[in-house]
């Protein structure tokens, strides 16, 4: 395919894509419906904030739920004990999470994958301890209440926030699209591909992986932080689950880490999965089965997720495409084979 | 290049999600003002996860209080319908519940959850969206410090405030036998911890000394660490802010250790029907505030005590009685203001509550403006083999024992 | 002398892998370190470029001390390395294979026309040009070998450490690295290579090291080698 | 007195952490899995020892004659029909995934079956206890410590002294060389996912006999076993044992100036210390830092 008309292909597709999310709004039949789409939108951000880590360098954070809650926390306690104005708490609350993933970064990346993934579900289980026990601070288990940003009706609060996140969202696939496309990003994937190849060719493969991880620390931090200011009440158990992380990592996976929209995408299907069973089976344990399963299945059989596995389809069918690689490997075995006869 | 494949796919998911999410709201209960419809009354209940048993307990109860109402003919003319829906013990789900009862699903009035954790988040949502919110568990004095003014607490006293008549009697022993010191363990949970926090307050001031304070997560499954310093402290009173299984837990690790008490007070745990068989039938002289007692001599308690066994073959709890308590709350209110909608009528039924007084299964309860109920729990303790009120002494089943006998 | 070890030591768990290894190599030559299976030729690899930090020695490069720096510090002083098995990313495209050898550049566009152009001519030169956009996982065992070594030489390493650059290609290919390399010599870059293909290492060297039991037994031109009794000693066994 | 009393609960918990950490260290030192549902297996074999208490009266302990070989059967179906699907290149990632995903099915089902009650066993002599030297000793709790000894040196005998042990450890050290030497490290590694996951039947059991158990319990038991693990050096058993003991009874002493929950941030403190100074574990962890 030529090159100019991928790059409209491309283009359509980020303005459909940007035209479904903003006009859902006002398709939204009631504030439940919308509510979910927060939801849903919060776990793209996520997802997408998740992805710098996981799509670049190829190493799979289970911790990021704690990095979000955080970045609630962080965003909440500035806004109340601070008396921060609420934006402003938020901002300050996402460079706050990005500087201490300075110290957790180059604890956690200096070691390869194993002690990686150890440190992030650590994370999530010591920041449970810290915030329900230091509860002078944190509210403990009495919770914290955040201010509302607004005075709004609830379902106007919805809507705001709504696009709000979209916002984020934006921002976030705009950095990922940029890095992408860099050198810093050649550099990251190519640690993702092979990291002691990457570093034999110079690629100072610890600061790229701790700057990409600060990266992403930041974003999901926001999006914590978004979230603590839409929902209003913080819980330590509830913000350092260890299943948001999960849910996030599922996401990324399914929809296809090496794809700017497919963390995206895996949000919207998983997201609205979920509550869509919530909604139509709601009362027992099974939805943890259910997850568990789907995250199985695609570990196994779908590793690079949802968009890379129809893109395959669609090169199947590409014959062209796919036959001029053949030819010349065949050949090049011919050639060999001949050559050592 | 996955980029040019990607057009069709994300607006197919995305049009497919609109309408999933759309789809399914066409279906919603509605709220008619028809006389025929089914008044629907909006739940949601931990079924699953970390308060999956009281929430069931609780089910039980708004079930009960459901039949009881219909069989009588409903309200105004109306049948009760209850939708309940799981909340996995969670605040967000929790949340996204009342946001569907109340947005999608169009109930007409909602009732509380389980759990102060998840008492004040969906009060919240009931407050923004103008809807009476009367509740069977948000104990904690943090619940009424919000500045909801939807909010009612369907039971006669706050956690502070549960061992209210324990601490009057014990300073009120002569100064030879009030005990000297006090032991303190809770879990990290406002009910919990304020049951235990309001008798320790009161202990404190009285002069009783306090030797050790633990607080304890929710999760704890290991006491063996806590009992070796209450042991050690030798405390003459043990408080534990309890539910029920950490209960246990400490006193069977309090037990391997050979402590002994003169006085132990915890909340939940002993009234619970499994307790005694769970720490091996060493009950004698164990405590407990209760909300609710069976033998209450409250007019409606006596036709819940019965059709609830008619219905579910066992004796109410607590948890029961709460949620019953809740349904005969919004009752009252309903049948007094005459209406069960959203909208206007909602203000007129919080308007009534602020200024009424209801009789309950748990006697009858008013509030204070930021829905506090007015009142104090009864003491239970075990005696023989069976748990009765000791305090207050004008409703007193048995003589309060004290020092309480080796466990 | 440009790359020099002195006395380096490794063990693993209890196998003695590098027993005192001091080896200087020549500047300018081709030079080839042989010597039997488990002589610990790639370990000495892996220590001199850093990706194992030996118990004790040193590596120097044109007397500057290298010894335990980090891989990538390693390369960026000069030293370019290939790997025994050979390594590329397999799911990014030839082009962006030899691309990822261009040092840092922050949040320029990974494809720079300079660069572009530059990565080109080197798989030009190893004649996998048509390959470009290819992803490396799709290219055959020799392509890949050749795309590997375009991606070493496209960070400009003075000196090149070839892992074995002759395991499993076909005689036809095996010619033309062995042109290349000597080719690559001639403009001025200084060749390590380890290799089990005799006629290969007799073929190019200017200098060989022998290696047996992690320590070097013998060195000097081809001519020599080929006639000393202690490396036939070593490959026999005896 | 009471630090008696502590150091001798620490001892009595550190035993048992000695023996999941064994066998959580075990599957990485064979396969460089991280295997997330180890305890959650852990948890699974205590609902079945007290389901079978619950429902025909048997003690505890006989539920390992079933439990055992199931879950050896099951470790190694495990890793032969599934882990082994993975690509190698991504291993240690998405078993995190995998063994992930496993774990929140067991807790799922768990909970399916016997709802998110907390359970307990209830023994005759649960509450009894000896006393020494002033300390007491629960009864279940010294029962459990003997079972958690008993099986953590039939391990040591198994992997020091039995032929398949020296195969297993020599798959450990290295794979290759390994398979060079004739062991068929496939079937090798099979089965030491089967004992380790079998340690997670013993361990189970021996936590059912004095603690209460739900369904998520299984994320409280984690976090510890992998800072374990790391401490003791990632694939060292021996390390892991030594690090569990020292960590056990840190975790018990600490309780005493600062209270429970702050008591359990000890294990995260030494693995965040751990990976900062000493990545390859303080207690003869072999594996650098590549891993």
């Amino acid at each position: 395919m030529p090159n100019a008309s991928r790059k409209i292909v491309a283009v359509g597709a980020i303005v459909v894509l940007a035209a479904g999310i903003l006009v859902f709004p006002s398709l939204a039949p009631n504030p439940y419906i919308l509510s979910s789409g927060v939801l849903v939108l919060n776990y793209a951000v996520l997802a997408t904030s998740w992805n710098f880590v996981g799509g670049f360098t190829g190493y799979i954070s289970l911790g990021h739920g704690a990095l979000a809650g955080l970045g609630g926390y962080a965003t909440g306690l500035l806004a109340t004990k601070a008396g921060m104005p609420s934006f402003a708490a938020l901002a300050l609350a996402g460079l706050l999470v990005a500087a201490l993933a300075v110290p957790l970064g180059m604890a956690a990346l200096r070691v390869r994958g194993a002690s990686f993934v150890i440190v992030s579900i650590a994370l999530v289980l010591i920041l449970l301890l810290v915030f329900q026990s230091w509860a002078s601070f944190t509210g403990g288990s009495r919770g914290l209440v955040v201010p509302r940003p607004f005075d709004l009706t609830r379902p106007e609060h919805h809507r705001v926030f709504y696009f709000l996140f979209a916002g984020l969202l934006g921002v976030a696939l705009l950095v990922w699209w940029l890095l992408d496309r860099s050198r810093f990003g050649l550099g990251l994937k190519s640690i993702r591909e092979d990291e002691d190849k990457a570093e034999a060719l110079g690629t100072p493969t610890f600061t790229y992986k701790l700057i990409v991880f600060v990266v992403s620390a930041g974003f999901t931090a926001l999006a914590g932080g978004l979230y603590a200011l839409w929902f209003g009440d913080l819980d330590p158990v509830f913000q350092f689950s260890i299943l948001t992380g999960s849910y996030v990592v599922l996401m990324a996976l399914l929809g296809g880490v090496r794809n700017l929209f497919g963390p995206v995408v895996g949000a919207l299907i998983v997201g609205s999965a979920l509550e869509y069973f919530k909604v139509e089976y709601g009362d027992t344990p099974l939805h943890l089965v259910a997850t568990g399963l789907l995250l199985a299945l695609v570990v196994i059989f779908m590793p690079d997720g949802i968009l890379p596995a129809i893109g395959d389809l669609f090169r199947r069918f590409d014959r062209t495409r796919r036959s001029s690689i053949r030819e010349v490997t065949a050949a090049e075995l011919r050639d060999q084979r001949k050559a050592a006869v | 290049m996955p980029i040019n494949h990607f057009r069709s796919t994300a607006a197919a998911l995305g049009s497919a999600t609109i309408l999933a999410l759309t789809g399914c709201s066409g279906d919603g209960s509605g709220g008619g003002e028809n006389t025929s419809d089914p008044i629907v009354v909006g739940i949601s209940l931990p079924l699953t996860g970390d308060f999956s048993e009281p929430g069931k307990g609780v089910q039980e109860g708004y079930e009960a209080w459901a039949k009881v109402v219909n069989d009588k003919g409903g309200l105004l003319g109306r049948q009760v319908e209850l939708k309940i829906l799981d909340d996995q013990s969670n605040a967000d789900r929790v949340v996204a519940d009342y946001e569907q009862l109340i947005g999608k699903d169009q109930v007409d009035l909602v009732v509380g959850p389980f759990s102060t954790r998840l008492v004040v988040p969906s009060a919240r949502v009931a407050e923004e969206y103008d809807m009476l919110f009367v509740e069977p568990a948000g104990a904690a004095k943090e619940v009424f410090e919000q500045g909801f003014k939807n909010l009612f607490y369907a039971a006669p006293a706050v956690a502070n405030d549960h061992y209210n008549h324990l601490a009057e009697h014990i300073l009120a022993l002569p100064p030879d036998q009030r005990p000297k010191t006090a032991a303190y363990a809770a879990m990290d949970d406002p009910f919990a911890q304020g049951t235990a926090y309001g008798l320790k307050e009161k202990l404190e001031a009285g002069g009783v000394k306090t030797v050790v304070n633990e607080v304890y997560p929710p999760n704890t499954t290991d006491f063996s660490g806590i009992a070796a310093k209450v042991a050690a402290a030798k405390a003459d009173v043990l408080v534990g802010g309890s539910q029920y299984q950490d209960g246990v837990n400490l006193i069977v690790a309090l037990q391997q250790l050979g402590y002994q008490p003169k006085l132990a007070a915890f909340s939940t745990a002993p009234t619970n029907p499994e307790f005694a068989k769970a720490i091996g039938n060493k009950t004698e002289g164990i405590l407990s505030p209760t909300g609710y007692s069976q033998d209450a001599p409250y007019e409606s308690n006596k036709e819940f005590v019965e059709k609830f066994k008619a219905q579910f073959g066992k004796e109410p709890e607590e948890d029961q009685a709460n949620g019953y308590t809740t349904g005969q709350v919004v009752a009252a209110a309903v049948t007094a203001v005459g209406c069960a909608e959203q909208g206007e009528c909602q203000k007129k039924l919080v308007d009534w509550l602020h200024s009424n007084k209801v009789d309950t299964v748990v006697g009858p309860l008013s509030w204070d403006a930021t829905g506090k109920p007015q009142g104090a729990h009864m003491i239970q303790q075990w005696v023989g083999n069976d748990i009765k009120i000791v305090l207050p002494s004008d409703v007193k089943e048995a003589e309060f024992v004290y020092p309480k006998p080796a466990w | 002398m440009s790359l020099e070890t002195h006395e380096l030591r490794k063990a693993f768990g209890g196998v003695t892998a590098l027993d005192g290894a001091t080896v200087s190599f020549h500047e300018g030559k081709v030079n080839a370190l042989i010597g039997p299976n488990g002589s610990g030729k790639t370990t000495y690899f892996n220590c001199v470029t850093g990706m194992i930090r030996p118990d004790s020695g040193r590596v120097t490069y044109r007397g500057r001390d290298l010894t335990g720096k980090a891989p990538h510090r390693i390369a960026r002083a000069g030293l370019g390395r290939t790997f025994q098995l050979c390594r590329t990313f397999p799911r990014m495209t030839a082009l962006e294979n030899v691309l990822a050898a261009v040092p840092q550049g922050g949040l320029r566009s990974a494809k720079a026309k300079g660069d572009i152009e530059r990565a080109m001519s080197w798989l030009t030169r190893l004649g996998i040009e048509h390959l470009a956009e290819s992803e490396a996982r799709d290219m055959s065992w020799g392509q890949q070998k050749l795309l590997e070594l375009a991606g070493v030489l496209m960070a400009e390493p003075e000196t090149v450490l070839l892992d074995e650059p002759a395991g499993g290609v076909n005689p036809a290919l095996l010619d033309r690295i062995g042109a290349l390399i000597r080719e690559l010599n001639a403009e001025g870059r200084t060749f390590v290579i380890v290799e089990h293909n005799m006629d290969l290492v007799m073929s190019i060297s200017d200098h060989i090291v022998v290696f047996d039991r992690g320590r070097p037994i013998a060195e000097g031109p081809p001519s020599v080698i080929r006639s000393d009794e202690r490396v036939l000693g070593a490959y026999l066994g005896v | 007195m009471l630090v008696l009393q502590s150091i001798v609960l620490g001892l009595l918990l550190g035993g048992l952490y000695a023996l999941l950490a064994a066998g959580l260290t075990l599957y990485f030192g064979i396969m460089r899995v991280v295997m997330i549902a180890h305890s959650a297996f852990l948890i699974l074999a205590a609902y079945l020892a007290w389901w079978m208490h619950d429902r025909f009266g048997l003690d505890p302990l006989l539920s390992m004659v079933v439990t055992v070989p199931l879950f050896f059967a099951a470790g190694v179906a495990l890793q032969r029909l599934l882990l082994t699907r993975l690509r190698p290149a991504t291993l240690t990632m998405m078993s995190v995934l995998l063994t992930f995903a496993i774990a929140l099915g067991v807790e799922g089902l768990l909970g399916y079956a016997f709802t998110g009650t907390q359970r307990r066993i209830q023994l005759g002599y649960g509450s009894a206890s000896l006393e020494l030297f002033g300390a007491r000793i629960a009864v279940v709790k010294l029962i459990a410590f003997v079972l958690a000894a008993v099986a953590l040196t039939s391990l040591y005998v198994l992997m020091k002294r039995t032929r398949f042990g020296w195969a297993l450890r020599a798959t450990i050290q290295h794979r290759d060389a390994a398979r060079l030497l004739g062991i068929d490290t496939e079937r090798v590694a099979g089965y030491g996912f089967g004992i380790g996951l079998a340690t997670a039947a013993i361990g189970g059991t021996a936590l059912s006999l004095d603690t209460t158990i739900y369904p998520s319990l299984h994320w409280h038991w984690i976090g510890p076993l992998m800072a374990i693990i790391v401490v003791g050096g990632l694939g060292s058993v021996p390390g892991a044992a030594a690090a569990a003991m020292v960590l056990g009874m840190a975790q018990s002493l600490l309780q005493i100036p600062m209270g429970t929950t702050w008591a359990q941030t000890v294990f995260y403190v030494a693995l965040f210390a751990t990976l900062a100074f000493r990545p390859q574990g303080f207690f003869g962890g072999r594996l650098a830092q590549r891993f």
